[in-house]
């Protein structure tokens, strides 16, 4: 099987077949001897010349984190055939930006109006969660361009709360 | 003894005290909201009965209904945990008029401790050591100016009824006092309905350290050794030990001899903490006395050998204190770590949700009491503590070594821990050195994180695509378990994240 | 200090030693059969390799193998853990042939316990107490008969090179005593290869009890309090306890002063047993030295608050002793429980297989030594330990009581274990008396097992119901991720047994 | 939902249905109030009147176990409508008997001959598994018919050792 694989930004091209003593394995075009066993779900053991890793699988909110020891990866998998192009991870300060809800939980407080200057990493609403009063700060410098999520209101992750312009 | 026991609580406490019972023969009611139904303290209990809705008001801050359960189960004693109900008097009062025991202190001795002004003024009277400033609350901006002066800046402004820092104000001159004063007073007002505030020398970067006690209702007081609680973000303790690094024999006999002064004069019986701060000349003053168990009390537990919630629950029954002072021993070294749901990566921001994948710590020297388990989803009604991670050794080096390395065994998936912040906090130089203050944390926080080698990327794209082969739908056969509605999100999204994945093995 | 440590063992104590590795900060490595791939301790370690077929011979016997691995991987000492190769002297010297050090006693101390009647000659000299009886091989039936009617019936014919109860006969009077001696050789011909065969005035009925011993390389000797290993199965330990109900501190330190004479004489290092028979008089008797560290090892790191696998490597790499005899402190009360995969229903069988469900317990005063885990299949070639439950207590009551409400909450599904055995011996009225020797399990199994109350029939009814609609294919989805063939047999059928609840949906 | 369950042999008659607020329970014929619910695979969380119970599912070999606090429960469902009948569980002496490998192993020893006479509870063969030698014995008064697993043989659990006759 081939697959197009990004970890933390950068592009490996990953061919594996299962060959009878375990794995046929090249990355980047390079043979890796490897054997690897799923331990259990999102669980797995891989030897590599003699070391071992246990590589941890979560998947939060829609990335997919690898975890090989203590270290977290942020892993993408992709068909090399298709030519959908990749969602840019690179954050880009042009044009309006939008302030999403980090967490479920409840707009307490909106401490800017809309039409206000507002500066980069100025705290423009507070959502409660889990009895923490969280402030949500602006990306740019910029205008609120308007508030989305109003005070009162019940927010869920990833919900937009307010746009900058 | 008791025969049946009503935990007033929820999460790793909960569970910890129903633990408790079952060790003593005693049998365990627990109390649940609408989303702690499947909570791992509903599960252990030996009964449970639904309180309301998720808001605390609603549910475990609700007396009436709690009492009403005790009653419906036949419980004859109550334990109140941490938080929640475990400081109020009013609710102590009212199950000793119900006939239930409250396990903890007297309403009377909880009322005194209660107000840091009233506790100041009494405690003054048998000469526990203070930090200058005024035992009452300040009646005019021109009142505290004067103290001010007199006791010399800086100077901390504080709310009577205060506490995790609310209503809190450090001044470092004359000219900022009034508008802090007006703010403090506001904000006390908002958070405690009272705004009360009082004056004290701010001592700058103290040690927080606190001491056990324990009193039977026969007069009997003996104090358990200190814990070590500088380590605080935001004003919560995030990391305890015991011994303080820096407490010698003497000073521990000291402090404790106060401590025991405070909970006699208090009136005290049952667990209880005196809380001081401790300047850099090792100079304690008192702080507060926490009328409850405390979250840390297992470091005190693994220096001493003795189980506190036992005890509590011996001493609410009647019984005398099974030993004197000098029979207590102090060996080794224990270290708490507090496991929240929160995003270290993203300005600590709490993050509930279900935890799809759970590896636990075991092995020597390692204690877990926790209140999560894999395939349960952590609400967004309550504070975002999961579990506490208890690590003992022959000295403080082993402690932090065998700490060490139950972290690395430790994974939490599906939501954002706190665990990474440990790991740099047991690795940091001035910790190692014990040189900890409360303003340790935030300087740590501050100072650029130590380069996390990414030398495994290339692992971690081999196992990305052995992950798509031979377990493309995890979270799918998971997802299809979730007991209640908040998994179906979770496990929907996580799939979308592999569907692809799944695609692939067609087209090779 | 060590760069890096080869674990030459498998199942929980390489675990044990794998994070005993980390604590310190070596490098560890781990190696397997074709088995154990997925084994616990392959996925612990930092690295990995395939030693070969399961068979033990093949791979955890297999020196050459193993010196080669070491070799390769630049190991630089290598940890026997118990059992396999562990006191095998003739591997302690290869290893020093390798220039990997052995953690351990050196061959010759090894040479000299390993042959029962060797050690017997050497002890004797050093007036170390022995049950009367001959210290070499039985020449002949008739100096047999001689030597008996001397020390008087009942006597016991042990192997000299015996363990495990292998090669031993009761002999109640002189008839008997002709067949038995010619069955023990024969016995211990087959098992040992050795016919060598000595006879001792039979104890009926006596307690096992060990001293745990340390020692470093420069003549620094301490012991570290004993263990009650009374408790046992066809002469298997089941059940340790530390301290011995019956031992008192004088008793203790005559003991423990005879272990550390036994071990000087021996030229003893590193950590070390020596077991005693202890008769209803409380005179005890030499019986045998261990030269290796204990299954049982954590009962006394848990009253001494010492790690026994950090100070052998730290001895091992050439420290000293840190601290000496008066330095112990003994505090509060362990107990061990070893948690095979039997069958107490029947006959004990062994019971491996795949484990599809397990709950672990934590929290106060338990700790947890496990080479399983949910999702494993546990191979039918190696010895049934699973895992060690140890609970700690301020006293024995508060231990047992705390292990208790652990085996409680202990769940392991797929498999038979003995946890129920474990229940029954902690309610035992004669066990919580402490009134324990090596005949108590078999008196205790004989006896009507106590009625199990089936009250809970129709929950068990209701929940069969639930299950086939809330979670009627989890063993299917369970199955899929089976990483070994094994897991998939046991998945199918399961399965099947499920399957009709699926089919009853569609009817209603 | 309708279900026939034996428990430990004994039947009942289920009749389970999801209420809006939780369930409609019926056991035989009697209306019990329970709530439940799902707690993680092959777990669940009953209560009942304020009771809680948690029960675990296993399957070992074909059997259905399910756990009520420390207790076991052989659990079996059955299809009302089926006419096929139960296996049934209560031992019969008569006609032969097969001795089943009780887990997977090796046979080391053979100790009874064929066609000679055993007592009840006599060893028959010995299978070696984790270490251990482990006697089969006759489950019956008779005469060894036939010696299936020969020495050496590897057998799984379950698998035919002898028959006594």
């Amino acid at each position: 099987m081939l697959y197009d694989i990004t970890i933390d930004g950068k592009d490996y091209r990953l061919e594996l077949e299962r060959a009878d003593a375990g794995w046929r394995c090249r990355l980047n075009g390079r043979e890796i001897q490897i054997d690897a066993v799923l331990a259990r779900r999102d669980v797995l053991s891989i030897l590599i010349g003699g070391k071992a890793y246990e590589i941890k699988r979560e998947h939060i909110a829609n990335e997919t984190h690898l975890w090989v020891g203590g270290v977290r990866y942020a892993a993408e998998l992709r068909d090399p055939r298709s030519l959908r192009s990749r969602k840019g991870s690179a954050a880009d300060d042009k044009g309006p930006k939008k302030l999403y809800a980090p967490m479920p939980g409840k707009v307490v407080r909106v401490v800017v109006a809309e039409q206000q200057a507002v500066e980069a990493g100025q705290s423009i609403l507070v959502v409660e969660a889990m009895k923490m009063q969280n402030e949500i700060k602006s990306p740019k410098k910029g205008t609120l361009q308007k508030i989305v999520a109003a005070e009162g209101a019940n927010v869920n992750a990833g919900d937009v709360l307010a746009i900058v312009e | 003894m008791f025969k049946k026991i009503l935990i007033a609580n929820r999460g790793e406490i909960a569970v910890r005290v129903i633990r408790a019972c079952r060790e003593l023969g005693i049998t365990s009611v627990a109390i649940y909201s609408d989303v702690d139904r499947a909570s791992l303290h509903v599960r252990k209990a030996d009964e449970a009965y639904h309180i309301g809705a998720p808001a605390a008001a609603e549910s475990y801050l609700n007396m009436a209904k709690i009492l009403d359960v005790a009653k419906r189960s036949g419980a004859d004693a109550i334990h109140p945990g941490y938080g929640f109900l475990s400081e109020n008097a009013k609710f102590a009062r009212a199950c000793g008029g119900a006939g239930v025991k409250f396990i903890g202190p007297s309403p009377v001795s909880m009322e005194m401790m209660g107000s840091k002004t009233r506790a100041r003024q009494e405690m003054e009277k048998v000469g526990v050591p203070f930090v200058p400033g005024t035992s009452r609350g300040l009646e005019s901006p021109e009142q505290a100016e004067q103290v001010a002066a007199r006791i010399g800046y800086p100077v901390m402004l504080k709310a009577a009824a205060g506490g995790g820092g609310k209503g809190m104000r450090l001044v470092h001159e004359p000219g900022e006092l009034r508008p802090a004063l007006e703010a403090a007073q506001s904000e006390a007002e908002r958070a405690f309905g009272d705004r009360e505030v009082y004056v004290e020398k701010a001592i700058v970067n103290p040690r927080h350290i606190e001491m056990q006690v324990l009193a039977d209702e026969y007069g009997n007081t003996v104090y358990l050794g200190e814990r070590e609680c500088s380590i605080q973000r935001r004003h919560q303790k995030v990391l305890e030990e015991a011994p303080s690094p820096i407490v010698d024999p003497d000073m521990r006999r000291r402090m404790g001899e106060v401590a025991v002064r405070v909970a006699k004069a208090a009136g005290y019986t049952n667990a209880g903490t005196v809380e001081f701060l401790v300047d850099r000349d090792k100079n304690f003053y008192f702080l507060e006395m926490n009328t409850r168990l405390q979250v840390e009390h297992p470091v005190t537990e693994l220096i001493t050998g003795l189980d506190l919630v036992h005890l509590q629950i011996r001493i609410a029954a009647g019984e005398k204190l099974p030993f004197g002072q000098e029979d207590i021993r102090i060996r080794g070294h224990a270290i708490e770590c507090r496991i929240y749901a929160e995003d270290p990566d993203n300005n600590y921001f709490p993050s509930p949700g279900r935890i799809t994948l759970l590896l636990s710590p075991s092995g020597p020297g390692i204690r877990r009491d926790s209140g999560m388990y894999e395939g349960w989803t952590v609400p967004v009604d309550y504070d975002p503590l999961l579990a506490k991670l208890i690590g003992y050794g022959t000295d403080r080096g082993q402690a932090i070594s065998r700490l060490t390395r139950a972290l690395y065994e430790y994974f939490v998936g599906g939501i954002k821990t706190n665990i990474s912040l440990f790991r740099r906090i047991l690795t940091d130089a001035d910790f190692q050195a014990g040189k900890v203050d409360t303003g340790y944390l935030d300087r740590l926080l501050k100072s650029k994180a130590p380069e996390v080698m990414g030398e495994n990327a290339e692992v971690a794209a081999i196992a990305a695509g052995i992950f798509a082969i031979l377990d493309p739908a995890s979270v799918v056969g998971n997802g299809n378990l979730s007991p209640n509605p908040g998994n179906k999100t979770v496990g929907g999204v996580a799939v979308s994240g592999w569907k692809k994945a799944g695609r692939f093995e067609a087209l090779d």
